[in-house]
């Protein structure tokens, strides 16, 4: 039992744990597609579908239910729930987006390195992933939000330096794959030095596996998001975000202000169920083109 | 008759309060922090006990006291038969031995203490205490949790054996502690106050979430909530198995101003800051209407709270014209730091922010974790933030020092306002044994600062407790003391 | 067998001090100060520089890691500074409730994810797999802590099925307050583990071996378990592993929601108390469980999948 | 062809060859090659054949470059192959691989293939030059040039291995090393490759090294075949006395296991 | 199915079910009749085999080639009822000694499946369970059948795998397909192909993956089982002169037609009728005899989707025993002048 072969299905299995179904990939990917194109839509064009400005308070209304002023209510400060329900998305859909682009480039990058060349360098790459992945992801995105102080940058950081692991394994395992057929060699014999090889025909050709995956990491940088936001840990207010609204909403939840929680909380889940809809009709169509 | 019946203490029972915070320690001379000083207070007795309203001191361990005439001299005398849970009888030693322990310097509550000369023991039964000068408040100081009353040399155990096995000779007694997760307590069954405690045991149980901590009490699960978010209580109330007790409590809530920074350090700046916080808003926002906007920095539980003293009204125009007398007409750019995780400061700090916006001064939210905000006031690297303070002793002694002096432990509650003035007028007010005398120069203080607003005061919050609607006559002292002795549940 | 588990262990070693030194950084990098978290308020300089003294806390960095390394290599975590208690028995105390919940919340995914990947591949593309992955999406979206509120509210304070939260005192009370907990956790693998099974199986149903068996004119029972959900188990127990590799994550939520004396709450405190042998000790727990279950994983893959079994 | 730089005329000449690949449990490590020497003159194609891990492959990809790992010495139109090679040495010997579907990258045009190699080496001086050249490539292995401009996605076996000759002659080789480039596909596929090598040989000169375990296909395409078992090269003559008088123990074996027509 | 006579375990001889007996001997082992098979592929039907027909009786050896993708899979696992979910048969009928396979909702596959017909697969590395034991895959349906425990079916595993030429078959009946040579796998499929004692035995490209000197044993072992058991083979492969050394019969497929078939293997590759077999042996390489130029097609058959869905003529009798499909001009162009055309191409 050899770790490559335990490594090489585990970031396979990684790949796949993104995927679904076979023949419906189309119609997943339309309703995804569909539905994350609303929500960012919506992010786009939050000030003109609502009146109110998302910090705007009034005290003379707050903790409302919904009614034709106030569509989904207002807070504890008297704000609008559904223009921080729009404002949040531009903030949390960036936030969760950004840090998938930053992890998907260099995990790629490492990880075609890493399965084309072998040898120490792998091995280094190899056990500093075993330590970010043994480690408890949320001490250390704790931390480094402690550290790096609240907010933005910092999430984005903390994110960003556990979650390029992921995509490092599976491009590496798709690499090694790869590699051990003729592919590699014929490129070799043409005379193509190592850089291209990786760049030009290695991540192209493996990349896609990465970018599936990249659709379920957002809907769990979202879930992060939100979840340092519960801790207290999240986006600074007054900044709309669905995590903080959640956890501002939740002492309400009992006393039957049930949409300060559970207005953002839909928006979470519809969210992450129209992108993990676009992550499997994805994973459909980029297997068919193989 | 059913009245009756619900108004007569009935024994048994196990009470489970929950709260935020750990228990680190059962020694009395140690602790910083509620979480431990109040079990403390259920398991040690002082000689003296807080009256419940704050207005002064009662007899507990001690039955009576009195001063010499010099002033310099305080006697007191001890309750007989009244015995530790060791079976030993409690004597003058044991209250020299406890003294002594808190008044070395190792003890973070030395400073109480620091009047204090010598102990003397004429006999088993009467304590002399000796001060340099004349100290009005050591009644006060005799009734706070780190001069309870230990068997000598901790009945031979090692302080920190002793902090896991305590012997006291309060209403309750340990019964098993898992550190940082619950302690049990029972009843001691030899307590000197003959009929109490009623309860048969009371467990302190940590739930670190808020929202945890109300639903377990509206479940049943639990029987006090420590810490009911302000937010919380509607929820509460409206499910009908939990009641909601506020009680008078010395806490005062403020945001602190850091007054070594510019603008800070202009008067008016402060002023203008302080006209345009709607207290008013905070209090219906924040505490959900419980508790008074605040105008004295002393919390009118005391008596050195000056009435007359309103702070500065909610009123755009004047903060406006405050701040254009200012370096800073325009407005400016400052951070109000708030602790991660503590959703009233954050809910403050958005509203006062969207004040001052209406003032050209751009606010920028900045939350640390509690830690990390702590060291931050502490090192006075911020720019305005929330603190509130409460007394531990009925004594305004120490609370007027604390937030009022340069060097009262918090310069002035981190905002590092200097006035040797006002510092001069709190020690001298601490030598007077006329209280009278004492209030003219605290209301003088409070009117100072009143002027200078470095801290501005937003309101006077009670002390929050939800229960079960089983539990009876909760009555948390002033002070905090939880005073559980007294507590009983109905069936 | 055996030369396997060596060298597993062997491999652990880098891991272990990778995340000893991480976590060690990290909490010294941190602002705050423990003295003066501990002390609060009141405390004087010299009762901070005492405290300080006695953590160890004024000596040079490098002196507290060797001390601290030191420690580790000879398996003496330390003592809370909070506590006043060694960390290895409090995590005695810690330890059993987050295994526990671990356990149970497997044992959830198990039993509600085979069941169910089963019926979607035997019917694909019908009505319950559609539901079930429809199901999934959102399940796979919803905050851990939003699902514990959820279950509270229904489950608890509505239909008092379950005590709120807290952990009990006799076994049987551990468990059932770790029933609703564990079903929290186990919705974040479920999607993961059904997805995963699913495509597995169908997988084998489609695969040549199958066929084989088939025109051996074996019976679609005999198919079923020694072929299809054999091979599916394989994949099965690894996205299992992986799961519960991050659920160790999950545990810090997902305790400090239903207020269970485990690691996750241990951790979440000692982090806001800086505590650092607590965070330092914690930290490396969480990873031993992490590449324990990994093991664990390994291990199940070498029984269930001869092909990797070490001769 | 002379524009494709083809000077012709360079024999390969292997001396004792031997190749170890370390193994986990022995030290010895595994003898893949051992003491392998083997020539292709000029425009000739020589055939080798042997069972499977026999060391056919293993051969073709030191005589490449690609198995760096050696012992013994590799002279190339007189000039010794050092392990590192000049590019014009590599240039000079190309290869073609078994699996048409593995070996080509799907996500690229052949055009773009072509072309990267073409600017990698220098030939072709601007894009019309290259496009000019890499439709004569494509006709060279019988392609209707249009298909240059389509992904190997939509291409049969054939197409593909047509397109992977095409490649490997893009860079102007001398020798041509096919390991089992016939073995994937279909008979009447393989036919028509392997008259595709013939007429390379006979059009531009080129020697060509063909790797097979089929017999009858190297029968009837080399002029020389080399037998090699274990290791070694146990038999090594024109086609024709192999076959019909084989002299090894092992090529009579082989020879005796090849199913043939009536 | 359990009936007395299944009890032996003797696995030469037919072990057919009792009642079926009495018919054997009329009616041929295998017929196959105008079967249509059409692919479901982006919403629409595509025809992948079109009316093919084909028989095979007791101890004939069947060859079924043609090129890739022209359908001799397909046919196997139509035979079977083991087509893919996107495929169906939508015509023709399936007879194993005379009774229709089709008509009963697959009940009667079933029951024909490993007693009556069994299968060896292309790739034993992937046909085989990679979970299961070698010898407890090779008797698992016959011991579920004989409700034999797990001692019995070991020896029978052992007897088999010692029949299939494994030596040493006691080490190996605990190991595990992948501990095995191909050569070795592809025996221990056919030990689990014959081990309920089939009266036909259906052979994907058995020896494809293998070595020359593995695959000639193979054909080896085949002869022999033919001899021992005096079952049907139906042999498929891309490989003529592998069909030539093991077949008596031969149909050759292209594009999901049979397009010439004898029962004299000999005499058609001697004389071939149809343009496309020509073409086909022209492409095949020697061992003896001169050596020519062989004859290179320009193209395979055109994918399913691309095909000509026009209805085809039927086989037309050449002698007794020997059809062949009319050739359209355009089929003589591609097969004859075509390959020279496209030669020359460049
Ligand atoms: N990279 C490698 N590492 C270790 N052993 C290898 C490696 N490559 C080849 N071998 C071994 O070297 C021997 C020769 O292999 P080679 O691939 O040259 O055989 P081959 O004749 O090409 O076989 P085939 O017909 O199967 O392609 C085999 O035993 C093989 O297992
Ligand atoms: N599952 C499927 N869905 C759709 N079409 C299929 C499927 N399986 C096979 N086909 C098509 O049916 C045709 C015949 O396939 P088949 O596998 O029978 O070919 P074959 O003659 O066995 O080829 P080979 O020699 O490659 O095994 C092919 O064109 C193929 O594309
Ligand atoms: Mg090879
Ligand atoms: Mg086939």
């Amino acid at each position: 039992m050899t770790e490559v072969m335990i490594e090489k299905k585990r970031a396979g299995l990684m790949s796949r744990i993104g995927r679904t179904g076979r023949r419906r990939g189309n119609t997943h990917l339309l309703i995804g597609a569909v539905i994350v194109g609303l929500i960012v839509l919506m992010a786009i064009c939050a000030p003109l579908l609502t009146r109110y400005g998302p910090i705007d308070q009034d005290f003379t209304a707050t903790l409302q239910g919904p009614s034709w002023t106030h569509l989904l209510g207002t807070d504890n400060l008297g704000r609008d729930l559904w223009s921080r329900i729009l404002f949040g998305a531009r903030t949390d859909l960036f936030l969760a987006t950004v840090a998938v682009a930053a992890p998907l480039v260099i995990g790629t990058a490492i990880g075609a390195l890493s399965g084309y060349f072998g040898g120490w360098f792998d091995t280094i790459i190899m056990r500093i992933a075993d330590i970010v992945v043994a480690f408890p992801f949320y001490v250390l995105v704790i931390s480094l939000v402690f550290i790096m102080g609240n907010g933005v940058g910092s999430i984005f950081a903390a994110i960003s330096i556990v979650s390029w692991v992921a995509y490092a394994r599976i491009v590496r395992a798709e690499t090694m794959v790869l590699s051990s057929t003729d592919f590699v060699d014929a490129l070799k014999v043409g005379g193509l030095g190592s850089g291209r090889i990786v760049f030009r025909h290695l991540v192209p050709n493996v990349v896609s596996q990465a970018i599936v995956y990249a659709m379920s990491d957002i809907v769990a940088n979202i879930g992060v998001i939100v979840t340092l936001s519960y801790f207290g840990m999240g986006i600074v207010p007054p900044t709309p975000d669905w995590g903080s609204m959640m956890a501002d909403g939740q002492p309400f939840f009992a006393g039957g202000y049930y949409g300060l929680m559970v207005v953002p909380a839909a928006a979470v889940i519809v969210t992450s169920f129209g992108l993990s809809l676009v992550g499997d009709g994805l994973a459909n169509v980029l297997r068919v083109k193989r | 008759t059913r009245a009756s019946a619900a108004d007569t203490p009935q024994k048994g029972g196990d009470l489970i309060m929950l709260r935020a915070e750990q228990l680190r320690t059962l020694l009395p001379s140690q602790p910083t922090d509620n979480a431990s000083i109040w079990p403390i207070e259920e398991v040690f007795n002082t000689l003296l006990v807080p009256k419940q309203d704050g207005s002064g001191v009662a007899p507990s361990l001690a039955t009576s006291w009195e001063q010499s005439k010099d002033g310099l001299d305080w006697t007191f005398h001890l309750r007989h038969g009244v015995k530790f849970t060791n079976g030993q009888e409690m004597t003058s030693k044991d209250v020299k031995f406890s003294i002594e322990e808190t008044s070395k310097p190792s003890s973070p509550f030395a400073f109480i203490n620091a009047a204090i000369t010598k102990v003397t023991t004429p006999d088993a039964y009467t304590v002399v205490i000796h001060t340099a000068k004349p100290f009005a408040p050591l009644p006060a100081d005799m009734a706070i949790f780190a001069n309870s009353i230990v068997p000598y040399d901790y009945a031979g155990m090692t302080p920190e054996a002793f902090s896991k096995k305590p012997i006291g000779t309060g209403p309750f007694m340990l019964k098993s502690w898992t550190p940082g997760v619950e302690a049990t307590f029972e009843r001691n069954p030899n307590y000197w106050d003959k009929g109490k405690p009623y309860l048969d045991s009371i467990t302190f149980k940590v739930v670190a979430d808020s929202n945890t901590r109300a639903n377990e009490v509206q479940g049943g699960q639990a029987q006090i909530d420590e810490f009911p978010a302000f937010s919380s209580i509607t929820a509460l109330q409206n499910s009908g198995t939990a009641k909601i007790g506020t009680y008078a409590s010395s806490r005062v809530d403020f945001l602190s101003i850091n007054t070594q920074k510019k603008p800070f350090d202009n008067v008016d700046v402060r002023r203008a800051i302080a006209s345009a916080v709607d207290k008013n808003t905070l209090v219906k926002v924040v505490l959900f209407g419980h508790g008074k906007p605040a105008g004295a920095y002393m919390s009118p539980s005391s008596w050195s709270h000056d009435p007359s003293i309103t702070g500065y009204p909610y009123d755009l125009k004047a903060a406006k014209a405050f701040l254009a007398k200012s370096p800073v007409p325009d407005g400016f750019k400052a951070t109000i730091t708030v602790a991660s995780g503590n959703s009233d400061q954050q809910t403050m700090a958005q509203i006062i922010q969207a004040s001052l916006a209406k003032l050209g001064i751009k606010i920028t939210i900045q939350t640390l974790d509690p830690s990390a905000a702590y060291d931050a006031k502490q090192n006075g690297n911020y720019d305005m933030g929330f603190s509130y303070d409460t007394t531990d002793i009925v004594d305004p002694d120490e609370i007027i020092r604390f937030t009022g002096s340069y060097d009262g432990g918090s310069h002035g509650l981190y905002s590092f306002y200097k006035n040797k003035e006002i510092d001069s007028w709190i020690a001298k007010a601490a030598t007077l044994n006329d209280q009278d005398a004492r209030q003219k120069i605290y209301f003088k203080v409070e009117k100072a600062w009143n002027e200078a607003q470095p801290l501005v005061p937003l309101f006077y919050t009670p002390e929050l407790y939800a229960y079960a609607s089983n539990v009876h006559d909760f009555h948390p002292f002033v002070t905090g003391n939880y005073n559980l002795a007294d507590v009983w549940m109905s069936k | 067998m055996l030369r396997f588990l060596i060298r597993r262990l062997l491999l652990l070693i880098p891991v272990v001090v990778g995340v000893a030194t991480l976590t060690f950084m990290l909490m010294h990098m941190t602002p705050g100060d423990p003295a003066r978290t501990y002390l609060g308020d009141r405390a004087s300089p010299q009762a901070l520089a005492a405290l300080r003294h006695q953590w160890g806390l004024d000596q040079p960095l490098w002196r507290q890691y060797l001390a601290f390394m030191g420690g580790l290599a000879t398996g003496n975590l330390g003592q809370s500074m909070f506590f006043h208690d060694s960390i290895v028995s409090l995590l005695a105390i810690r330890l059993p409730p987050t295994l526990l919940l671990m356990a149970i919340a497997t044992l959830f995914s198990i039993l509600i994810s085979v069941p169910l990947a089963v019926w979607m591949a035997l019917s694909r593309g019908g009505a319950v797999d559609t539901a079930v992955r429809s199901f999934n999406s959102v399940a796979q979206g919803t905050p851990l802590f939003f699902t514990g509120a959820v279950l509270i509210a229904v489950f608890s304070l509505k239909l008092h099925w379950f005590p709120v939260a807290g952990y009990g005192k006799t076994f049987g009370e551990h468990v059932v307050s770790l029933i609703l907990p564990s079903i929290a956790v186990a919705l974040v693998i479920i999607p993961f583990l059904i997805r995963g099974l699913r495509g597995a199986l169908i997988d084998a149903l489609n695969s040549e071996f199958v066929n084989f068996a088939k025109a051996k004119g074996l019976s679609r029972r005999a198919i079923w378990t020694h072929y299809a959900l054999r091979n599916a188990a394989i994949p099965g127990i690894s996205i299992l592993g992986i799961q519960v590799g991050y659920l160790a994550g999950g545990s810090l939520v997902i305790e400090n929601v239903f207020a269970i004396p485990g690691m996750g709450t241990f951790l979440m405190k000692g982090i806001l108390n800086r505590d650092f042998p607590v965070v330092q000790a914690s930290a490396l727990i969480f990873a031993l469980l992490v590449i324990f279950v990994y093991l664990l994983t390994d291990i199940a893959y070498g029984l269930f999948d001869p092909r990797v079994r070490v001769k | 062809m002379g524009s494709a730089g083809m000077t012709g005329g360079s024999e390969l000449v292997a001396e004792d060859i031997s190749v170890t690949f370390a193994t986990r449990r022995r030290d010895a490590g595994h003898r893949a090659l051992a003491g392998v020497s083997l020539g292709v003159r000029p425009g000739e194609i020589v055939g080798l054949v042997g069972e499977s891990g026999s060391g056919k492959s293993t051969l073709g990809r030191v005589i490449v470059g690609l198995q760096q790992d050696y012992t013994g010495t590799l002279r190339f139109g007189g000039e010794v192959l050092a392990h590192r090679r000049t590019r014009a040495q590599r240039r000079a010997i190309q290869m073609v691989f078994q699996d048409p579907y593995a070996s080509l990258d799907p996500q690229m045009t052949v055009w773009k293939m072509l072309e990267e190699l073409l600017i990698v080496h220098g030939i072709g001086e601007n894009r019309e030059a290259r496009r000019a050249r890499s439709e004569e490539l494509m006709r060279l292995v019988h392609m209707p040039p249009t298909l240059l401009d389509t992904r190997p996605a939509g291409m049969s076996g054939g197409q593909r291995q047509r397109v992977a000759i095409a490649r490997a002659l893009s860079v102007g080789p001398q020798l041509l090393v096919a390991d089992e480039a016939t073995s994937a596909l279909d008979v009447s596929v393989q036919a028509g490759i392997i008259n595709l090598f013939a007429d390379l040989r006979a059009e531009i000169g080129l020697s060509i090294l063909f790797i097979s375990h089929n017999l009858a296909v190297v029968r009837s395409l080399c002029d020389r075949v080399a037998v090699i078992c274990q290791g070694e090269i146990v038999e090594e003559a024109e086609t024709r006395a192999v076959f019909d008088a084989p002299r090894h123990d092992y090529t009579r074996q082989l020879l005796a296991a090849a199913p043939d027509l009536p | 199915m359990n009936g007395a006579g299944m009890a032996t375990r003797k696995t030469d001889g037919p072990a057919g079910a009792g009642g079926e007996r009495a018919s054997a001997g009329q009616a041929p082992l295998l017929e196959i009749d105008r079967l249509c098979v059409s692919a479901h592929i982006n919403g629409q039907d595509w025809r992948a085999l079109e009316n093919i027909t084909l028989r095979v009786d007791r101890g004939e050896t069947r060859g079924l080639v043609g090129e890739s993708g022209s359908g001799k899979s397909l046919t196997l696992r139509a035979a079977m009822g083991l087509l893919p979910g996107s495929l169906s048969v939508t015509s023709g009928a399936i007879r194993f000694k005379g009774r229709d396979l089709l008509a009963d909702g697959g009940k009667a596959m079933a029951a024909v499946r490993g007693t009556g017909i069994a299968m060896v697969f292309q790739e034993p590395a992937v046909a085989l369970n990679p979970v299961m034991r070698v010898g407890r895959q090779i008797t698992d349906s016959v011991s579920a059948r004989r409700g034999w425990g797990r001692r019995q079916a070991r020896e029978f595993a052992v007897e088999l795998m010692d029949q299939v030429g494994i030596r040493d078959p006691k080490r190996w009946v605990e190991a595990y397909p992948h501990q095995l040579s191909g050569g070795m796998r592809q025996r221990v499929m056919i030990a689990s192909a014959i081990a309920c004692g089939p009266e036909l035995i259906f052979c994907d490209e058995p020896t494809t993956a293998l070595d020359v000197t593995v695959q000639s044993q193979i054909l080896k072992l085949f002869s022999k089982l033919q001899a021992d058991l005096h079952a049907g083979f139906l042999y498929v492969t891309h490989d003529l002169s592998v069909v030539a050394e093991f077949c008596s019969s031969l149909s050759v497929m292209y594009a999901g037609r049979i397009v010439e078939q004898s029962d004299d293997l000999k005499a058609m590759v001697q004389a071939p009728v149809h343009p496309y077999t020509r073409a086909l042996l022209g492409a095949v390489p020697r061992i003896k005899g001169p050596i020519q130029r062989l004859r290179g097609l320009s193209s395979s058959a055109p994918p399913l989707t691309e095909r000509s869905q026009a209805p085809t003529a039927p086989l037309a009798e050449v002698s007794p025993g020997w059809q062949v499909a009319p050739a359209s001009p355009e089929e003589v162009e591609l097969f004859e002048t075509g390959v020279q055309a496209w030669e020359a191409q460049a």
